[in-house]
């Protein structure tokens, strides 16, 4: 296989795998920056992947070609209202951000697969006929090289990920918005005193990062596993918690860290076909991602500060 | 709590009932996993409704595993439930089986996929490699390009009589096409399939078999996905276990059938009629219409040819004039006359 | 009526603890308003008030004669009242300008302009004489330039009336002066000010009035040129308060810690202490002035093992520690008084009695064979308890729910209990009351006399000239001085902290 | 007195209302929320078979818990109690397979080698933490998946010839026994719940009896007080995780000497590890505390598969209940806020 065929294989491939990885990734970075720790982002890609496969089955006919779209708009409004539940438990009702979390992911699966019996009276759905399909991106395919390297047989959901991290670095690092939130995630005090509301960035922290989780699980069904069921979601929002992490808490980090870890997949599954690769046993290209992202952290990233307030209460007047 | 546990044990050792019922386990997939636990449903539903029996206690039911450590209380659970023939299906179950076995000798039981070698248990099997030879067949009288992809679960005997069938195959249709064979190494990870599956049509594949369960899934999506983009190319994906046309109208070629439907509902007539094989190996293959391959799609080129070729092998095999290899060790003896 | 902030019968309650009890502020346009107490008294609270971040019980509050109701700091900051506060509010990961303009954001097109903002910062900064970098990350900065953004922060806000909250703690002499002079300036561009601060000299060089609270009640206000030190002093605290610590004559003996040439590097690879030369003998006090940041953390952490030395020698009893584990120097008879508490003397989520025990939990009798002694361990933190003036319900409350004072005497008494050759106190009143400084200087005497070296840092030169018996003063990571305390000023130390020689700072301070 | 009394009020209330909003979920889907209850009260406790099987479900719960708690107790997040869990049940079957000895020895053998299996893959993300500062959360999750695959990858190639299950154990290595389980109607009650007993014990013991104990606590607490106080920071980091890995890799052994007997190549997870986060949480990370949350759990979750076949309510029902009482516990604060205002109310 010549290079140039590997990626053409590699990048779309790993695009594709990277997508909901970054969507999810990036609500978490809003929800960390605002100082609330959130590690019920895979239960909120549940609460996604499920209410997009739900509305793509019931809707496919009014809406055809348009479904998948519409889908993720549901699945990102269901997944901000499920955040609202983590939102009230860790602001409100002063939770440890941790358990509050760890409740959310419970509490998604069960609730989702309890639905999904309760709708259909099966253990999971059938499959979506209108998923996001394979295109080629008009004019950028035509490119030499690159053009066929990454614009053909791509998805839109890949570029659209990429674009949106753009937009939230955009938000976090260059509007007032972003400011704040950062500024109650490092500072609640500071922020207070500066007459924001500490209670109300923090809420909308988590509302957003619901929405984001909501896409990325959305996105992931429909682009991916193509319906729900008790193994669509197995652990891509710890990845994405990973990528957050791995990405500095930076929108491009992360987004970066996401397509790492795509590669890494897309390497893994591409790798037995590669000929230095081939004589492998293929253990060793399973736990290749898992592998080099302990690496890559332990040899150049190093350590990675979060920010200063994120897993605390807020209490007025504290000191 | 003492008291009633007596009352059931007493019931369900009384075993002078008029009615018969059966009930199955399934693994953590469910019965809609679109695989062999949907499979071993719809037999169980088919041979309750021909038998007049209703879905509950005393007819016929099933119960879903949350995880592996829940098969063996779940077995137990329907045999204290007073089913008189409990499945296990899956060879993740073996252990489990084997185990309650022993302890509930009054009742009978029967594994999918897998040996226990108890008096009361009976053992279901299937030539797999069978329905996967008429698959490779069919693969390799498609394929333009010759070059042919095996999808995989998780290694295992199970699969290796697929992989070892299907390559066998392909071999005596069309020697010079080769097979690509990877394991996606997970039976529910639809995403993987995808990948390997993308991977594969790009370098050239045209037509790919899947025996992966859930990861075949994303096999589906990408042959979709390529044909709606291309519908010029031809691109072709074959389903395993029950017949998959439904994933791809445009795309399934074929499924290489493995009827534990049929399995599930001829054992339990045997249960019932009182000739229950316990403690045998109850082997099913294309002579006992255990295997077996689905129909042609209608789109493809030469739909005839297949079909006949498909039809000479099998008389063969049935015959036993061709016995196919179900370990890659046999397949390196194979040679098709 | 010319009164601009009047703040009328304020009463804040904390969960039944009466924090402000009808205290009455009257500021007058123009003028510096002091407001002096004790610990605890309440004045950041009354000040929170008129902030909008705690709304009072009781009581009205009226600007330019109008009454209002400050809810939040929005309101505050609408009707021109901005504040400085005691610990500050800083985002630390943020730039200059943008901890300013946080809140008040200069956008165009829903961006924010900051060079728009950076010009405007620039220009008040001009305007009122405050040097800072619109660029520079506020963790890279000094705390006088730190409290600057804050001044500006309000300034930005077009605050008409300024608070401060103890602004001079943690100011070194020579940022005091300029710090005096920027309120001056404020004040004649028609700014007026209220002024926290226990520093009475500072009130009576720079206030017009003073409010005097204590134990939240107000005890009234005077005229700062109807008055003196003395009678502030002793409104404050209730009683008559002598200034000056009463010690004898020091008798060093041999030399316990010896320091040669020791260079530390902070995180970013500079040497921040520098080639430092220091010794300290049994039964003196040395004490150790500079500016924050002059290295004299490093310098601690150093000999303490806290932090890896890159160079140089540590000598104790003549006994080579240099980058030793903290466990072998602590057993080599260091005791460690830490800069803060919260950080590194204690675990405030421990009962005080585990604390009482945070470095010989391992040693007979609080532990055999790696089992602990409960028994044992909270018996010896009742007798410290008592012995050192410990306020707490009981052995077993975490330390967390201590005042300041009381962890502070809880740590002073463990480390001493440890019977160590030298006692490294940093900054160990900081923040503190006067009894509670009171009765730690004893201690520290105490144990001087009891011939023990006693090395001593504070950012106070009032507490370094009255407890030491000799003063080193860093500056750039090295010792650049050695002075008797009786024969200095704190003008003299004020400039040899700020990097003049010997003979130039004489002359300065003599002139 | 008031304030302890609370204390223990708190989680008690936190399960009534899990399993209120539970009952309004059923009552709000159709479903008949008695027969639900019934059905689960007789699927964990109806008989004693079932009670057997609640007890070997807690088991490995209860180890699982431990793993996280202890863990947290550091300050450290323990997501890797999976992968832990997963290579201490493989290296105990590995033993249990692959040696001929008598029981006296076996049995200890396998369990230590769970032990140890656990506590290495634990050892790499403290080692990392203490060592470069690498997040512990990010290198545990990713410990997880090696596990799983290089588990598969040895019980295929290295223990079996190229088979999905190993061998059963030998005897002289199980922890079944014919007496329990003849006491419970043949259930897979074994002698494991005794060492997950010990293992609270143990846990209890190291953390508030020991000097180790106190160290770990104080660095769990407060990193900087406890380098000033002269303890080894890196050292206790790496210890926590060690003996959370061990607790995890018995959790493993539970499994692969008790209620399984073999070992299986796996498709996924099977989430013992991530249960435990939930029972570490629900138990306030106490050993006690983890203890009782065990056992609701196992019930919980035993019961539960009684519920589709009595009642035709869906079995997830049981994990909303579990993850409404998780939120309700960690949302102890505003229910203490209640319970302060209602006592006070009382006293007046
Ligand atoms: N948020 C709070 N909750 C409970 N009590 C508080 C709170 N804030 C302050 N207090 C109490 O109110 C009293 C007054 O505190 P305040 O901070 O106003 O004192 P202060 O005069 O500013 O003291 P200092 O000189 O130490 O700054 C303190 O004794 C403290 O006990
Ligand atoms: N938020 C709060 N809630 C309850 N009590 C408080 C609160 N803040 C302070 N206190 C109490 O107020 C008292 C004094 O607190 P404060 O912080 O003013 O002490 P301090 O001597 O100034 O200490 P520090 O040196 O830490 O500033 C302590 O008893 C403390 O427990
Ligand atoms: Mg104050
Ligand atoms: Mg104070």
């Amino acid at each position: 296989m010549s290079l140039m065929e590997i990626l053409i294989i590699v990048v779309p491939s790993t695009l594709l795998w990277a997508a909901p990885l970054v969507f999810t990734a990036l609500g978490g970075i809003f929800s960390e920056r605002s100082g609330v720790v959130n590690i019920g982002l895979e239960g909120l890609m549940v609460i996604g992947a499920f209410t997009a496969i739900v509305f793509n089955l019931t809707f496919v006919d009014t809406f055809g070609s348009l479904t998948p779209w519409l889908a993720i708009l549901v699945a990102m409004v269901a997944g901000a209202i499920f955040s609202l539940l983590h939102a009230v438990a860790a602001i409100t009702f002063r939770a440890d951000h941790t358990v509050s979390g760890v409740a959310i992911n419970l509490l998604a699966t069960g609730l989702t697969l309890f639905l999904v019996k309760l709708i259909y009276d099966k253990g999971e759905t059938d499959i979506i006929s209108e998923g996001f399909n394979k295109i080629d991106i008009p004019v950028l395919k035509d490119i030499p090289i690159i053009g066929e390297i990454f614009f053909q047989n791509t998805y839109w959901t890949s570029f659209l990920a990429i674009i949106v991290a753009i937009i939230v670095w955009y938000v976090v690092f260059k509007t007032p918005f972003g400011l704040r939130l950062r500024s109650v995630g490092e500072h609640p005090m500071a922020a207070d005193t500066m007459g924001i509301n500490v209670t109300k960035m923090r809420y909308l922290g988590v509302i957003i990062s619901g929405a984001l989780g909501g896409i990325g699980g959305g996105v992931y069904a429909q682009s991916i596993t193509s319906n729900f069921s008790h193994s669509t979601i197995s652990g891509q929002g710890f990845m994405a918690i990973a990528a957050m992490i791995f990405g500095k808490w930076h929108p491009l980090g992360a987004m970066g860290a996401a397509i790492f870890f795509g590669f890494a997949q897309s390497i893994s599954i591409i790798g037995s076909s590669l000929p230095f690769l081939k004589e492998i046993p293929n253990v060793y290209l399973l736990i290749a991602p898992y592998v080099l992202t302990v690496l890559a952290l332990t040899g150049f990233i190093g350590r990675a500060d979060a920010p200063k307030a994120s897993g605390t209460h807020y209490i007025k007047g504290s000191r | 709590a003492c008291g009633k546990s007596d009352n059931k044990s007493e019931t369900s050792n009384g075993g002078d009932k008029d009615t018969f019922s059966v009930a199955m386990v399934t693994d953590v997939g469910g019965v809609d996993d679109k695989s062999f636990n949907q499979s071993a449903w719809e037999g169980l539903q088919k041979f309750g409704k021909d038998n007049g029996m209703e879905k509950g206690k005393g007819g016929y039911d099933y119960v879903q595993s949350k995880s592996d450590a829940d098969y063996a209380t779940n077995l137990n659970t329907l045999a204290r439930q007073d089913f008189d023939l409990v499945f296990g299906i899956g060879f993740l179950m073996q252990g489990a089986v084997d185990e309650i076995a022993k302890q509930q000798k009054d009742h009978h039981f029967a594994i999918v996929d897998s040996e226990v070698k108890e008096p009361n248990v009976a053992s279901i099997l299937f030539k797999e490699q069978e329905a996967s030879f008429l698959a490779g067949v069919a693969a390799a009288m498609t394929t333009k390009s010759n070059k042919i992809g095996f999808i995989g679960g998780i290694e295992g005997a199970v699969i290796e009589r697929f992989e070892a069938g299907f390559v066998a195959g392909v071999k005596a249709a069309k020697p010079e096409a080769t097979v690509d064979i990877q394991y996606a190494g997970a039976f529910d990870k639809a995403e993987l399939g995808q990948s390997i599956a993308s991977k594969m049509y790009s370098s050239g594949a045209d037509v790919i078999f899947h025996a992966a369960g859930g990861t075949g899934v994303g096999l589906f999506k990408e042959a979709n996905d390529r044909k709606k983009k291309d519908p010029s190319r031809e691109i072709w994906a074959i389903g395993v276990d029950s017949d998959q046309a439904n994933m791809g109208p445009d795309v399934v070629l074929t499924s290489a059938l493995k009827r534990v439907d049929n399995a599930v509902i001829d054992v339990s007539t045997k249960a019932k009629d009182g000739n229950f094989p316990g403690g045998k190996i109850a082997l099913y293959g294309l002579a006992e219409d255990g295997v077996g391959l689905a129909p042609i799609n209608s789109k493809a080129p030469n739909k005839s040819a297949i079909e006949t070729a498909v039809k000479d092998w099998t008389d063969k095999i049935k015959s036993g004039s061709v016995k196919v290899p179900g370990t890659r060790a046999e397949l390196k003896t194979f040679s098709a006359k | 009526m010319d009164f601009v902030i009047e703040m009328l019968n304020i009463r804040k309650e904390f969960g039944g603890f009466v924090a402000n009890d009808n205290i009455t502020l009257q500021l007058k346009k123009g003028e510096i308003h002091a407001l002096l107490g004790e610990n605890g008294a309440g004045k950041s609270t009354l000040m929170n008030v008129l902030f909008g971040l705690y709304q009072p019980e009781q009581g009205e509050i009226r600007v330019k004669g109008n009454p209002v109701n400050i809810t939040n700091p929005n309101i505050a900051n609408d009707l021109g009242i901005g504040m400085v506060h005691q610990h500050f509010m800083l985002v630390d990961t943020f730039t200059v300008t943008e901890n300013i303009i946080l809140g008040r954001e200069v956008t165009t097109g829903g961006r924010i302009d900051l060079k728009k903002a950076e010009k405007e910062v620039r220009e008040i900064s001009e305007r009122y004489g405050l040097a800072v970098d619109p660029q520079a990350k506020i963790s890279d900065i000094s705390v006088g330039m730190q409290q600057r953004v804050e001044i500006l922060k309000t300034l930005y806000r077009g605050a008409e009336i300024v608070i401060f909250d103890e602004p001079s703690a943690v100011l070194t002499p020579q940022e005091i002066k300029e710090l005096i002079q920027i309120m001056k300036t404020l004040i004649k561009e028609g700014k007026s000010i209220i002024l926290i601060t226990h520093k009475l000299k500072e009130i009576m060089e720079v206030a017009d009035r003073c409010t005097v609270i204590r134990k939240g009640k107000g005890i009234g206000t005077v005229n700062i040129s109807e008055t003196n030190p003395n009678e502030l002093a002793s409104l404050m605290v209730g009683r008559e308060v002598t200034f000056k610590t009463e010690k004898a004559e020091a008798k060093p003996q041999q030399d316990v810690l010896d320091v040669q040439d020791l260079v530390v590097k902070d995180p970013r690879g500079i040497n921040i202490v520098n080639g430092l030369n220091l010794t300290v003998k049994a039964g003196e006090i040395v004490g150790i002035a500079g500016i924050d940041g002059n290295g004299q953390t490093e310098f601690i952490e150093a000999i303490t093992g806290l932090r890896k030395a890159e160079n140089g020698s540590i000598k104790l009893n003549g006994k080579e520690l240099i980058n030793h584990t903290p466990r072998k120097i602590t057993e080599s008879g260091v005791g460690h008084i830490p800069q803060d508490r919260h950080k590194h003397g204690l675990v405030l989520n421990f009962p005080i009695g585990e604390n009482m025990v945070l470095q010989t939990y391992n040693k007979k009798p609080f532990s055999k064979s790696g089992v602990l002694n409960f028994k044992e361990i909270y018996k010896k933190a009742r007798t410290l308890i008592s012995e050192f003036d410990v306020r707490t319900p009981s052995e077993y409350t975490l330390a967390r729910a201590l005042s300041g004072g009381n962890q502070q005497k809880a740590i002073i008494g463990r480390e001493i209990d440890r019977d160590p050759d030298l006692l490294i106190a940093a900054q160990p009143t900081r923040g503190l009351d006067v009894g509670a400084i009171e009765f730690i200087h004893k201690r520290l005497i105490e144990q001087r006399d009891h011939g023990k070296a006693v090395l001593l840092i504070s950012f106070e030169l009032d507490e370094i000239l009255n407890v030491s018996d000799r003063i080193a003063v860093i500056y750039e990571g090295k010792i650049v001085a050695i002075v008797n305390p009786k024969e200095t000023s704190e003008q003299e130390l004020g400039l040899l902290m700020a990097g003049s020689n010997r003979k130039e700072a004489g002359e300065h301070s003599n002139a | 007195m008031l304030k302890r009394f609370n204390s223990i009020l708190t989680p008690i209330i936190a399960v009534l209302l899990g399993i209120i909003v539970g009952t309004i979920i059923m009552v709000v889907s159709g479903y008949d929320a008695l027969a639900a209850f019934t059905a689960l009260w007789n699927g964990a406790f109806g008989d004693s078979y079932y009670f057997g099987e609640v007890i070997r479900q807690v088991t490995p719960y209860i180890l699982a818990g431990l793993a996280v708690a202890f863990a947290f107790r550091v300050g450290l997040f323990n997501i890797g109690v999976e992968g832990q869990f997963l290579v201490g049940w493989l290296a105990a079957v590995w033993v249990g397979v692959a040696f001929d000895l008598p029981k006296i020895i076996h049995l200890p053998l396998a369990i230590l080698a769970s032990m140890a299996a656990g506590a290495l893959w634990a050892f790499i993300p403290g080692l990392l933490k203490a060592r470069f500062r690498v997040h512990e959360v990010i290198v545990t999750i990713m410990m997880n998946y090696v596990a799983l695959h290089v588990s598969n990858y040895i019980i295929k190639n290295i223990i079996t010839d190229n088979k999905d299950k190993t061998d059963m154990i030998k005897e002289t290595a199980t922890l079944r026994s014919d007496w329990l389980q003849s006491i419970t109607d043949y259930s897979r009650l074994h002698w494991g719940i005794v060492i997950a007993i010990i293992g609270c014990i143990v846990m209890w013991f190291l953390l508030e009896r020991t000097t180790r104990g106190f160290e770990l606590r104080a660095v769990g607490f407060n990193q900087h007080a406890a380098h000033y106080a002269g303890m080894n920071v890196n050292k206790n980091i790496i210890l926590s995780m060690v003996i959370a890995g061990a607790f995890a890799g018995l959790a493993g052994a539970m499994e692969g000497l008790g209620t399984f007997g073999y070992a299986t190549v796996k498709g996924g997870f099977t989430g013992v590890g991530f249960d435990g986060i939930a029972v570490a949480l629900l138990g306030a990370n106490t050993s006690l505390g983890v203890f009782f949350s065990a056992l609701l759990f196992g019930a919980l979750k035993v019961g539960a598969l009684n519920m589709p076949l009595e009642a035709g309510v869906p079995n997830e029902l049981v994990d909303i209940i579990i993850a409404l009482i998780v939120f309700f516990v960690a949302s102890s604060y505003i229910i203490r806020v209640f319970l302060d205002r209602f006592s006070k109310k009382e006293v007046k």
